[in-house]
């Protein structure tokens, strides 16, 4: 979906504040917190990330970081029905787990923590389409839904410069379809992206599914 | 089960946004008050998460990956050729590193990480991202014009090095490990990781200081 | 630039609102009356606009249409020197205009609103590069600075469809420079936009800077 | 002397923003006071033109316009080709009408007009644009997906109708004309203006209603 997130290249934000820190409230802090140590039973990092996509343009330029992940992880729970909105709303519970979740030390939150190392690789049936080298390029048409295609690199030519082998596929992820596609590096020239004559380039994570061959 | 209906999720938000307490700390504390009442989550887990991500999880995890590439041409290998296997040797694996790349500066090449869609960031390995990491001025210019965000940061690169822009698309997650800098020979593994800074890793530092 | 106005194909605004009124304050009427009748000296209509489009973006995307018209009316009058900033926030004028405009009856409005049909033709001595029937390519390359083709429909083919001969060109006008370009409507199928089968298809009126053959 | 600075014109609408009372009415009852107590308009031709556009300069001119064609073929084909010109027999140009064309539905083509990048609009000929034309929401989906777009206005076309969108990305201006419908034979000029409402000029709306 071409929604607010998607800000490669737009122009209008101003400077970079250079020295603000990782966390400027409290509550930013028990935010990072709650994300990781609440369950979220069954969906997909990418729907989660959908959802976020979907706030209204103006909100989601407007709230800081972690007030957007906290109206999310509320909104994933009611659309699964851990949460009712009514609960929410009313800061009230109707149910609730028996026994409830066990406390966890110093220890356990480490272990919690090196236990989130997903592995987003999938064994493919399909040889991969590109090879290390090949000249590509990005489709031009906007997708309908989630996409990891940036619109700032859409319809531009790159290189292909390495090969993951199969991985999660974002744009199904997102639809809850588990599955996988190749997956490579991509680096643009600025030339071909911006049009400036700066040596620099990027390079991107690209699915098989938004490349063709140039 | 999870909807998959964007315009589901959406109507949630804006729905909440208009209903909820407009102060997001009130916003936060209603999300773990209910999570804690309903059996969820424990509140010491929390306090314990935030403990463990103010003292123990940090850009010194990363410094110290950098510092050993530094000493350690074996380990330096394995950090180029899977950098999400050889964190592992320090037990940093976790939230976004699986498929961690380790890319290396050189006297031409400067690298620098983004996240355009949203903010990846390998957290694990790094500690939590800084804010303007996080903001729509740096994930908007990081790609176009990362000579004049760079410029903000005190770094004023000449065309004779070229910048290599990493925007986390996918899975990967980017480390940069930047250039040992002269005049720290036979210095431990302690003080060399002292001297590499978190922007460094990010690729909003460059030339490391010594003193 | 890839500014906050450029909305052509954006997600996430949900539905149109159908049924309201032109004006819903009386505020916003005398604001249009206001950037209709307060006299704005020298400048384009292109920079005018580039005002309203350098608004950060969140605000551009919060604010009613006819506040931001009153902040751009006011930005761009201190730009030019007719007000100074201390005169907007302490409302006490420095200076004052003698002898102050006359008033206009209904007659005189009727005479102004007339007389605001502003001619933008230029003749030009290149010829035209295309002609009707003509296959062509917008560029895929982002604009520093005020452009007029958006950018859902860079890096498409299209088909022009009516040439207009030589008009000030909106991309220099906003840099205070008054020069033509060749204008043409280019029409684009929805198959090459939007990836759909709809029969259905969008004509932009486009300046040749923006086009190369196809 | 304009600057033509983007950064400056930025900069003041960052500032003004910030510093300005934040009501609207606020705002511009000082621009209006600030501009009337230095001379540049009188606060009667203020009053005036609100009145004009209330009462005078509206979709009624369109109307008339439409109505005229469906009744006089030479109009008609005047019209067609310049309609910027052929509304100053009526004295209907003004702010955004030079370059007007007049696009006419069919059976089997309608027509829809935008302006994605700001909300260009004929005003002198159709008065104030609805605030519907004018709102995110329209601007982004009416080049998109205009048959959802028309859907949600109570229009549901077929595929056999093609739908052409016009972007007024320059400086021409677009009036749709609706077709004449079935029984209105005989009709005085001012019974047929009646019955063209503006939806049907800006391309939301398509069959006239004769009741």
């Amino acid at each position: 979906m071409d929604g607010p997130h998607d800000l490669g290249g737009k122009d209008g934000f101003g400077p970079v504040k250079t020295e603000a820190p990782p966390f400027a409230h409290d509550w930013e802090r028990r935010q990072w917190a709650l994300s990781k140590n609440v369950p979220l039973p069954d969906g997909t990092i990418d729907w989660w990330r959908h959802g976020i996509e979907n706030m209204d343009p103006a909100t989601y330029l407007s709230l800081p970081y972690f007030e957007k992940w906290c109206l999310n992880e509320i909104a994933h729970r009611i659309d699964r029905g851990v949460f009712t909105l009514d609960e929410v709303l009313t800061g009230t519970p109707t149910s609730r787990q028996e026994p409830p979740a066990e406390p966890l030390d110093m220890d356990g939150t480490l272990a919690r923590l090196r236990a989130n190392n997903t592995d987003f690789r999938v064994d493919m049936d399909a040889p991969p389409a590109f090879a290390v080298g090949d000249t590509v390029r990005t489709t031009n048409t906007p997708t309908v839904g989630h996409t990891r295609l940036p619109a700032y690199a859409r319809g531009h030519t790159g290189t292909i410069v390495a090969h993951h082998g199969g991985h999660l596929y974002a744009d199904a992820g997102a639809k809850g379809e588990h599955r996988g596609e190749h997956l490579y590096t991509v680096e643009f020239t600025a030339s071909e992206l911006w049009g400036t004559d700066a040596p620099d380039t990027t390079c991107l994570d690209l699915w098989e599914p938004y490349l063709a061959s140039a | 089960m999870a909807s998959y209906d964007a315009k589901k999720i959406g109507d949630l938000h804006r729905h909440l946004h208009a209903h909820m307490p407009s102060d997001p700390a009130l916003r936060v504390k209603a999300l773990e008050s209910l999570a804690v009442e309903k059996g969820l989550v424990a509140q010491e887990t929390i306090d314990t998460w935030v403990e463990m991500y103010s003292d123990k999880v940090g850009p010194m995890r990363g410094a110290q990956v950098v510092a050993r590439s530094w000493t350690d041409p074996e380990f330096r290998a394995r950090l180029l050729e899977d950098a999400g296997q050889a964190i592992k040797e320090f037990g940093f694996e976790g939230h976004a590193t699986e498929h961690l790349k380790a890319v290396e500066n050189t006297r031409d090449t400067h690298n620098l990480v983004t996240c355009t869609l949203c903010s990846c960031y390998p957290f694990a390995v790094l500690g939590m991202s800084p804010a303007w990491y996080r903001s729509a001025a740096y994930r908007a210019r990081s790609v176009r014009e990362p000579r004049a965000v760079l410029a903000e940061f005190g770094i004023d690169l000449t065309e004779d090095v070229k910048i290599r822009v990493w925007d986390s698309t996918a899975e990967l997650r980017y480390l940069v490990v930047p250039e040992r800098p002269a005049g720290t020979d036979g210095w431990s593994a302690e003080q060399l990781a002292a001297i590499v800074t978190r922007d460094s890793m990010i690729g909003t530092d460059r030339d490391l200081k010594v003193q």
